[in-house]
């Protein structure tokens, strides 16, 4: 008889409810079709609450490495966890006036609570096998829901670029952690770090593994020049999916990236650091002239979050205390900002549901008259994204760039200054789109399903941001908190 | 064993790179997923390579739960291929194209 | 007691009620302007309750963001309440301009307007550095949401250009406060008292170009023009007469206390910039073809002229910088509030079209020749007073830098006298002749008049300022006076 | 004491603001009123001040007293301090008192004005402004004067402000005065660098402590100002311009008192001019040079104001002779009698244009004696002072300036001397020339048209004109008696605590040599007038000076001062100015930095999304290449 | 006897692959992959893994080759699409960077010193041994596996539940005619403007 691992319940408790969510509403969902929105929208937000509340609970605990030793829970993890969570949980509010909800709302639900489930994987992941299992898990239900519009062929298309990048990726990852594993022996994090601290750190191949890992990463990222498959599929995907994407995607990856690098591979950091910093400015630069040069708000924004993760590699590459509390506070804000915005786009394209629901910036004059709130909205969210005061962004931006400045980075510090400035002419050209008093408002709109959902959803995002920049000195604690797991190895 | 680790890895990367070619100029979805298939064997290849020299069973392993994640990828990817088909699109990469910029 | 922290609490929170709940137009012009005239009157308090030697008064010290060492540290010395005395004299005019102006959405125009006051009193009190950078580029926002919502024809571009300029200054400025904070020894700490004497060069020339771009100094004063003249008049007029003395003061009250070696070392750059800005702007702004472009490049030499004072780091031009400040804003706000009012009833700004003005429009003859007097400081006026301070430390720093700037009166006659020529006098232009446009009348002059009465004391009692201001300018520049061995 | 002198400054003041604050709501003729009742106040009060003045025994005439601190700095502090001396008197009563008379002038000459109000308030405010520089106790006080009367003259050049003429004359006045204030104010800063002061008291106490050089600088620092200030060489163009505003202004300002604050400010800096002898020499030669200058000029002039206002020019000039001959006296006495003779002139002139429904060319004149009779009485008074004839005041207060130069006895004074000698045979001439033009002669065309109609309709002029016009007829008789070499010793004495290293006074029998030469010499000159324009038989060119093209040219072109301030300063300003702002200003720091770079950057953005053209392979490729160079550079680099 | 079957199995696997790759028809690229599989399948043989060998054939060739399978016949003929109308440029870049890759990889596993083969345990490799693992080390993956091959078949439903092709909306045949109509007017003026050139240059 096999002994098997001791199994810390409450540990993987959040996974665990995800997961049995998923199967017990698409159970429920096969008894009861007529209900599909109700029944999706209780249990996926009953799922995601009670998940929540698990990874609360623990929040705070001391860490603890379960399931033989091949996932780890900490504040990170839990930070991780909740931010996912509580996007999700924005995914089905502003899903609230969907019609796909109507149609195959439980397989919508489910699949993003198995993502949630995955991304927690991911963030917990202390070897390879445990990052790849959790990033295919999250990965592959994404290419499903990117393509769950099931109006738009360009769901479609987008779902198909981002499975076949998506998978070449993933190739490339398992790929370079077999070089890994070659030269070291292990898969685990530590057991690698271990391996390289004794020697061998020096070696072609782990130089080969070590390159190939962070291709995969860096892809999963969205960096250029592995960035291409991000505003085809930001584009084409369903907003609200979008909104979660660039909100959790990019954190969790970073996460994982942030956790090998600095568990797995701080030997070789002579190797990846002058690759980050050259991806950084190529990535800052890159996603915003891309950007600038536009006309769809929601491919500018895509665009734009290029441009950002090249920010947050900032953190990464400085990852002292002040690097990495900025890197993880920053993720975590741009989330929710993130989100903000492209749930204010989600709502724009459903009003205007016979223009194709495009939000070019010509379709967007305008637009912040007729529904003010959504619009001011949105000029919080981009002023965020731009850095600017009172927001959470500026924050984020703030701890990252003093973090440069203060450990000889000074230059990546300035050119994320040159990101910010072409980032705030195209952030501008929205605003000024949106109030643009040469065309007249439509002020009586008609009523858009799920408008008090959406609203509600926009308002979370927005409370979020703001708090984070009025009074960010919770939110500074927590993400310093979670940020001190990520150096464990050293 | 007579055979090197070298020579089952060169094998090993050339696979790799032809089913990159593969993805990198066929146009029709369904041989870009096989081509990917391609890959995933080549890799597989290097991780049981590796796992023999190593002496452990952990790149078996890895490369088992490649396998069983290849299977749902062609799930999820063949799944893509029958909506598009159903859609009426073409099946043609290069005309998959609405979004670019 | 009051505290500085309500000026900035006030306007901000009504901002906030303003945006967000839907007042009609009269009811939001009517809040707005009691709210400004609230902060007005709370900077009347402070007024009369001001200690010249006192240093910060009014002032909070409140833990913010304690993880980061950042501190809601605010106060009011004699300069600073100078700037916020002007900051919410101009802001009520402004949006009594607003109302008279009957600006369309104007619950959200005079939010705006409110917060960018918030803002610009946050600066001007600031003891943080961080306070300081919150307010130094969160005043930009809706002062470009005001540019680019109730701009002119050309307001995109010019939304465009001003975003360039200055986020580019003021992110650097971020970078040199984050050095400057997270290297304190014992832990961030971004106390600008803490800061001093604690940057490098380097840190010095980002915080530098941040408040050149802002005020803007030659040669970095491209975004001035578009934004003047594009902006609605009463966003002109918080524009260029206190959101770019946010740059001016931050030179005297932050830069220069704070980089005293290094404000020491390279004062002569800014001096020399700040002399070539002074002739360079006066001198373009004589051949303009229409009024507000001849005020903005007026208000370029003039802001270069105040750093020039600053940077002599004595208390001549300490003061005469401070005084000059006040009185360009003075006067560049009413110049544009009256440039605006002309162009709604003339139809154009342009000199091609008007002319004549001064026939049967005695008010507005009175109140155009006053201002356009001031600011081509004629003797006995208050910004001859001023001018007179900074020139006077100008010849003292050395004759011929005394004697090049002095050339400046000279230019300040010639395009004031042209602007004023231009619009009042000579032939009647071709709009003038068709739409007749009437007197100042009642609305409009009651926007203008707080700040003509206001130039007319300072000229009569110009000591009156400068007594309260002296010791606290003085104290400012010393240090950087002391390195400078003077 | 001092309190009249507060109220003699302050009730213009006052004026002012009665009258823009009441504006349209007073009839016209009251505002008139108002402001002239005013005047005479003031002018009461500066008459009793001065007799307070007087009655204090003579070391002790000279008071000083701080109202409130204007301006502080540091140690750098201004008061509204006051000044009261003899000096100071004599500025009071002709700036009240002359502007009393014009203000009653006014009052018929602009009744016609619908803006008369706004006329009077003007009045009103340069009275104010000419107050204060003469009472201030220190120079910025006085500086601040100085740029008010500026002002004043500037509102009042171009107060029918829809004449572009009028409008260019006005602005051009006020620029070339700016310079003057630079210069003025340079100067001030000097001192107080020099010294830590700015008040008078402590200039001259301590300008014995300056070097020469120093002193040098700063009097001719403070020389650009009163050159400027009083239309000297080389900054006089705009006086003649000026005279496009009404005659009374030109009367007031132009002539009696703001103009001539340039020699004020020579004579009361006399204890810093002192130290800087070559300044002063300077002064004579400007003085000199600029009265030959205008004197001729002024003789082919065909506009009557502006031939007086070459004349004024030209008798400042003498003015300025006299105080750099350290005669101080003799300049501030010119200045008193030129003010009655010269500001006659005016309104007599004005009377003229009044008559002839405003126009000023004098070849349209002609004749006017029998119509005009008495004012053609009252000009002649004027004409003879302004000559030079005895026993016209003119006279004495000239030739107390020449004998001066007789007295002082060294190359200057001999230049001072002949120089001015040779002016009073050009002042003969064209004051005379205007004379015969205007009233003698065979009456022009157009007079013969328009003078019945306009004497039958008000005479030679309504009261309010006329009556001014006799009292300084009276006055430009009869004040040289002031100063008769030998009898009376009135102008030196009063003046002489003024100067404390003393001035210079001619012998009585200089004097009278001098008044000989003088008169005889103005008598030649106005025989050479009567020869060349008092005859009928003339054809119009006799009109002019004679032969002699390029001279004429040069003569009617006013020696090109004009062409040459145009051609070396305002077209090259103008065009540097137009380059700099359409070429420089927009392309380098408006186009390149935002248009420029953001194009540039645009065109990156697209240039580089070219490559996001949707194929998915294309992707797959940059991807593929992305591995490959990446591994390439970690091996290269980390080997 | 090992290097001729590694040299047989390899070569096939190349092949294979190039063919899976090259095959116009999928339906061959999908023969020429289990090939492909049976030769790597050898490959694993030689490295002692007979479970993975084992697995390799009945997962792949077992069930993703038959889904393969199914789903070309299912979409049919359209998925015959060659690899025409590349430009030479792209051939060069793909063949370069995959090449580059497999150089720089082939370089470093012969450059580097690796040791010997590892002296096997009795059951290295067999389904006890990699059981045993997976119950225990990777018991954690193993569960998630499962859960995404759930997720797979949610997938599954996702995509295969909806009906029938749709057919085009009334915007669409609005927009279909539209264009058509444009069509004709387009020849319609182009024929015109023929004849006017024609006639003109008859007319010179």
């Amino acid at each position: 008889m096999i002994q098997g691992p001791s199994v810390d319940w409450f540990a993987i408790a959040p996974e665990v409810a995800l997961i049995v969510g998923a199967f017990v509403l698409l159970l429920a969902a096969a008894f009861a079709r007529g209900h599909e929105r109700a029944l999706s929208l209780i249990l996926g937000l009953g799922t995601l609450i009670v998940s929540v509340g698990f990874s609360v609970a623990a929040w705070g605990d001391a860490p603890v490495v379960t399931m033989a030793d091949a996932f780890r829970v900490d504040d990170l993890t839990e930070l991780v966890r909740i931010t996912v969570a509580a996007l999700a949980a924005l995914v089905l509010l502003l899903s609230v006036g969907w019609n796909r909800l109507r149609e195959q709302g439980s397989e919508f639900t489910a699949l993003l609570l198995l993502t949630c489930a995955g991304m927690g994987v991911v963030a917990g992941s202390t070897s390879f096998v445990t990052l790849f299992v959790g990033l295919e898990l999250f990965s592959l239900s994404l290419y499903v829901l990117v393509a769950f519009d099931g109006k738009s062929r360009a769901s479609l298309e987008a779902s198909f670029k981002y499975l076949v990048l998506g998978t070449l990726g993933s190739i490339v990852l398992v790929y370079g952690a077999a070089f890994l594993y070659g030269a070291t022996g292990s898969f685990m994090y530590d057991g690698i770090a271990a391996s390289l601290a004794e020697g061998g750190s020096g070696e072609a191949v782990v130089t080969l593994g070590t390159a190939l890992v962070l291709v995969g990463l860096l892809f999963k990222v969205g960096v250029m020049p592995f960035h291409m498959w991000v505003p085809d599929v930001y584009e084409g995907a369903p907003t609200q999916i979008t909104g979660f994407m660039a909100g959790a995607t990019k954190l969790v990856a970073f996460v994982a990236l942030a956790r090998i690098l600095l568990d797995a591979l701080p030997a070789v950091e002579h190797l990846w650091s002058p690759v980050l910093i050259i991806v950084a400015i190529v990535t800052i630069i890159g996603g915003n002239i891309a950007a600038l040069v536009q006309t769809n708000v929601k491919r500018m924004i895509a665009w734009s979050s290029v441009g950002a993760a090249g920010y947050a590699l900032i953190g990464i590459i400085v990852h002292g205390d002040l690097g990495l509390r900025g890197l993880v506070f920053y993720l975590a804000t741009y989330a929710f900002t993130a989100f903000g915005a492209f749930a204010v786009i989600a709502l724009f394209e459903r009003d205007q549901s016979r223009a194709k629901g495009y939000a070019t910036l010509d379709g967007m004059r305008a637009w912040g008259f007729s529904r003010p709130f959504a619009g001011m909205a949105m000029v919080v969210f981009l002023l965020a994204f731009a850095g600017f005061p009172p927001t959470a962004g500026f924050i984020g931006k703030f701890v990252i760039s003093g973090a440069a400045v203060t450990n000889d980075y000074v230059y990546l510090a300035v050119v994320g200054v040159i990101g910010s400035v072409i980032g705030l002419a195209y952030y501008l050209r929205v605003i000024v789109a949106l109030y643009d008093r040469s065309r007249k408002s439509d002020v009586g709109l008609p009523a858009t399903p799920g408008l008090g959902g959406a609203s509600l959803a926009i308002l979370l995002c927005l409370a979020v941001v703001l708090l984070g920049g009025i009074l960010p000195s919770l939110g500074l604690d927590w993400a310093g908190q979670a940020a001190s797991f990520l150096t464990v190895a050293k | 064993m007579t055979v090197g680790l070298p020579l089952f890895l060169a094998i090993s990367a050339i696979l790799f790179s032809i089913g990159l070619v593969g993805v990198l100029l066929r146009r029709s979805p369904l041989t870009i997923l096989l081509s990917l298939e391609v890959m995933l064997n080549s890799v597989n290849l290097t991780l049981v390579a590796f796992s023999r020299e190593v002496g452990g069973s952990d790149g078996q392993i890895f490369a088992l739960i490649v396998m069983g994640i290849a299977a749902a990828e062609v799930v999820v990817g063949l799944g893509l291929v029958v909506a598009m088909t159903r859609r009426e699109m073409v099946l043609d990469t290069d005309e998959l194209r609405t979004l670019n910029g | 007691m009051i505290t500085v922290s309500w000026l900035i609490a006030v306007p901000a929170v009504a901002a906030v009620l303003l945006l967000l709940l839907p007042f009609g137009r009269q009811a939001a012009g009517y809040l707005a302007l009691l709210v400004s005239l609230a902060v007005a009157g709370g900077v009347i308090g402070f007024i009369y309750r001001f200690e010249p030697l006192g240093g910060d008064q009014f002032g909070d010290n409140i833990a913010w963001i304690e993880s980061l060492g950042v501190r809601w540290h605010v106060g009011v010395n004699g300069v600073s309440l100078a700037m916020i005395s002007i900051t919410a004299l101009i802001t009520a005019c402004a949006i009594g301009y607003g109302m008279w102006a009957g600006r369309d959405r104007s619950h959200a125009s005079f939010a705006l307007i409110l917060l960018t006051e918030a803002f610009l009193i946050m600066v001007f009190s600031a003891r943080d550095l961080v306070v300081f950078y919150v307010g130094f580029e969160g005043m930009l926002i809706p002062l470009l949401v005001l540019l680019a919502a109730w701009g002119g024809a050309g307001r995109k571009a010019a939304v465009v250009q001003v975003i360039a300029y200055t986020a580019l200054g003021t992110l650097l400025m971020l970078l040199a406060i984050a050095y400057l904070g997270f290297t304190a020894p014992g832990g961030p700490n971004f106390s600008m008292a803490d800061a001093v004497g604690r940057g490098n060069d380097w840190v010095f020339a980002a915080f530098a170009l941040a408040l050149v771009i802002k005020s803007p100094l030659f040669p970095f004063h491209g975004w001035v023009l578009p934004a003047y003249r594009e902006s609605s008049p009463e966003v002109a007029a918080v524009l260029s007469g206190v959101a770019s003395k946010a740059g001016g003061f931050a030179f005297l009250a932050v830069l220069v206390p704070l980089f005293p070696a290094q404000a020491a070392t390279y004062a002569w750059v800014f001096i020399a910039l700040g002399t070539i800005g002074f002739l360079y702007g006066a001198f373009l702004a004589f051949r303009q073809s229409d009024g507000r472009s001849v005020i903005a490049y007026s208000s370029i030499a003039q802001m270069s002229f105040i750093i020039l004072g600053v940077f002599l780091l004595d208390s001549r031009g300490a003061t005469g910088a401070t005084f000059q400040m006040v009185n360009h804003a003075l006067v560049s706000a009413a110049l544009f509030l009256l440039a605006g009012w002309l162009e709604t009833q003339a139809g154009s700004g342009s000199f091609k079209h008007l002319g004549g003005l001064a026939r049967s429009r005695p008010v507005l003859a009175t109140v155009a020749l006053i201002l356009g007097m001031a600011a081509l400081a004629v003797p006995g006026s208050s910004v001859f007073a001023s001018e007179f301070l900074i020139m006077l430390g100008a010849f003292e720093h050395s004759w011929w830098l005394g004697s090049i700037v002095a050339i400046g009166i000279v230019f300040a006659a010639m395009y004031m006298l042209r602007w004023i020529s231009a619009v009042l006098h000579e032939r009647e232009g071709d709009l003038v002749g068709s739409l007749n446009p009437p007197d100042l009348r009642r609305g409009a002059l009651l926007c203008l008049l707080p700040l003509v009465l206001c130039l007319i004391g300072l000229s009569i009692a110009p000591a009156q300022f400068t007594d309260r201001v002296d010791a606290a300018a003085t104290a400012l520049v010393s240090s950087a006076a002391k390195e400078a061995g003077r | 004491m001092t309190q009249l002198v507060w109220i003699t400054l302050a009730l213009p003041l006052i004026g002012v603001v009665l009258l823009s604050i009441l504006g349209m709501k007073l009839p016209a003729k009251g505002a008139g009123w108002l402001a002239s009742l005013i005047m005479l106040a003031a002018f009461l009060c500066a008459a009793v001040a001065t007799i307070m003045l007087a009655s204090r025994p003579e070391g002790d005439r000279q008071v000083v007293e701080v109202a409130w601190v204007w301006l502080t700095a540091g140690d750098f502090s201004v008061g509204l301090d006051l000044w009261f001396d003899e000096l100071t008197a004599v500025m009071l009563l002709v700036i009240t008192g002359i502007g009393f008379l014009i203000h009653v002038y006014s009052i018929g000459y602009m009744k016609d004005d619908p803006q008369s109000r706004r006329f009077m308030a003007y009045l009103n405010l340069f009275v104010f402004s000419m107050l204060v520089l003469v009472v201030s106790a220190n120079l910025v006080l006085l500086l601040v004067g100085w740029g008010l009367v500026g002002l004043s003259s500037y509102l009042l050049i171009g107060f029918w402000h829809n004449k572009p003429k009028a409008i260019k004359a006005a602005k051009k006045a006020f620029i070339m005065n700016a310079i003057g204030d630079v210069g003025l104010a340079l100067g001030i800063f000097l001192l107080f660098v020099d010294l830590g002061t700015v008040t008078y008291s402590g200039i001259f106490a301590g300008a014995s402590e300056l070097s020469e050089t120093q002193a040098s600088i700063a009097c001719l620092l403070l020389l650009v100002g009163a050159v400027a200030k009083s239309a000297q060489l080389p900054l006089h163009t705009w006086l003649p311009d000026a005279m496009e505003g009404p005659t009374p202004i030109s009367a007031l300002i132009h002539a009696a008192t703001m103009v001539t604050a340039g020699v004020y400010l020579i004579a009361r800096m006399n204890p810093l001019f002192v130290h800087a002898p070559l300044v002063l020499d300077l002064i004579v030669i400007i003085g000199v040079v600029g009265l030959l200058m205008s004197g001729l000029i002024a003789i082919v002039q065909t506009d009557i104001k502006r031939i007086i206002a070459f004349s004024t020019m030209s008798q400042i000039a003498y003015m300025f002779v006299g105080v750099g001959l350290m005669a101080y006296w003799t300049g501030i006495f010119h200045l008193f009698t030129h003010a009655f003779f010269k500001a006659l002139l005016f309104l007599g002139a004005g009377l003229v244009i009044h008559a002839l429904h405003g126009e000023q060319d004098i070849r349209n004149m002609g004749g006017l004696r029998k119509q005009l009779p008495k004012v053609y009485f009252c000009m002649m008074i004027g004409a003879l002072a302004l000559s030079g004839i005895f026993p016209f005041s003119g006279g004495f207060s000239k030739d107390a300036i020449l004998a001066s130069g007789l007295h002082v006895d060294s190359p200057i004074g001999w230049i001072a001397y002949i120089g001015g000698l040779l002016g009073a045979l050009l002042t003969g001439i064209y004051t005379f020339r205007l004379m015969f033009m205007v009233f003698h002669r065979r009456p022009s065309p157009y007079a013969e048209k328009v003078i019945p109609a306009s004497v039958a309709h008000h005479g030679e002029g309504p009261s309010s004109m006329l009556w001014p016009v006799y009292i300084l007829a009276v006055g430009a008789a009869v004040t040289g008696f002031l100063q008769i070499p030998g009898v009376t010793h009135l102008a030196f004495s009063w003046l002489d605590p003024i100067a404390p290293d003393g001035m210079v006074e001619a012998t009585v029998g200089q004097d009278w040599l001098t008044t000989l030469f003088g008169t005889l010499i103005g008598l030649i000159g106005i025989a050479i007038a009567y020869h060349l324009y008092a005859r009928e038989s003339d054809a119009p060119e006799r009109i002019r000076l004679g032969r002699g093209r390029l001279f004429q040219h040069a003569l009617e072109r006013r020696l090109y001062w004009d062409d040459l301030y145009s051609w070396a300063f305002e077209r090259p300003a103008m065009w540097a100015s137009a380059f700099l702002s359409r070429d420089i200003d927009r392309t380098a720091f408006r186009w390149a930095p935002l248009d420029g770079l953001g194009q540039l950057t645009a065109f990156f953005g697209r240039s580089f999304t070219v490559i996001e053209n949707g194929i998915v392979r294309m992707y797959a490729l940059v991807l593929a290449l992305g591995i490959g160079a990446l591994i390439l550079f970690l091996l290269v680099r980390g080997g | 006897m090992d290097i001729v079957v590694f040299f047989i199995a390899s070569g096939l696997a190349i092949a294979s692959a190039v063919a899976v790759v090259a095959q116009k028809n999928p339906f061959v690229s999908a023969l020429a992959l289990l090939g492909n599989l049976v030769s790597l399948a050898v490959l694993l043989l030689l490295l002692s893994a007979q479970f993975v060998a084992a697995a390799q054939i009945i997962v792949y060739a077992g069930a993703i080759m038959v889904m393969f399978l199914f789903v070309i016949a299912y979409v049919g003929p359209r998925s015959e699409i060659g690899a025409g109308e590349r430009k030479p440029w792209q051939v060069w870049l793909a063949v370069l960077a995959s090449a580059l890759i497999a150089i720089e990889v082939i370089v470093v596993v012969f450059g580097a010193t690796f040791g010997d083969w590892a002296d096997l345990d009795g059951d290295y490799g067999t389904p006890a041994a990699i059981g045993k693992a997976l119950m225990t080390d990777y018991l954690l993956a193993f569960e998630v596996v499962s859960v995404i091959l759930f997720m797979a078949a949610v997938a599954g439903v996702v995509f295969g539940a909806g009906g029938r092709p749709r057919r085009l909306s009334d915007d669409e045949v609005q927009a279909k005619e539209a264009e058509s109509a444009e069509q004709r007017r387009r020849e319609a003026s182009r024929a015109v403007l023929d004849a006017t050139r024609d006639s003109m240059g008859e007319g010179a």
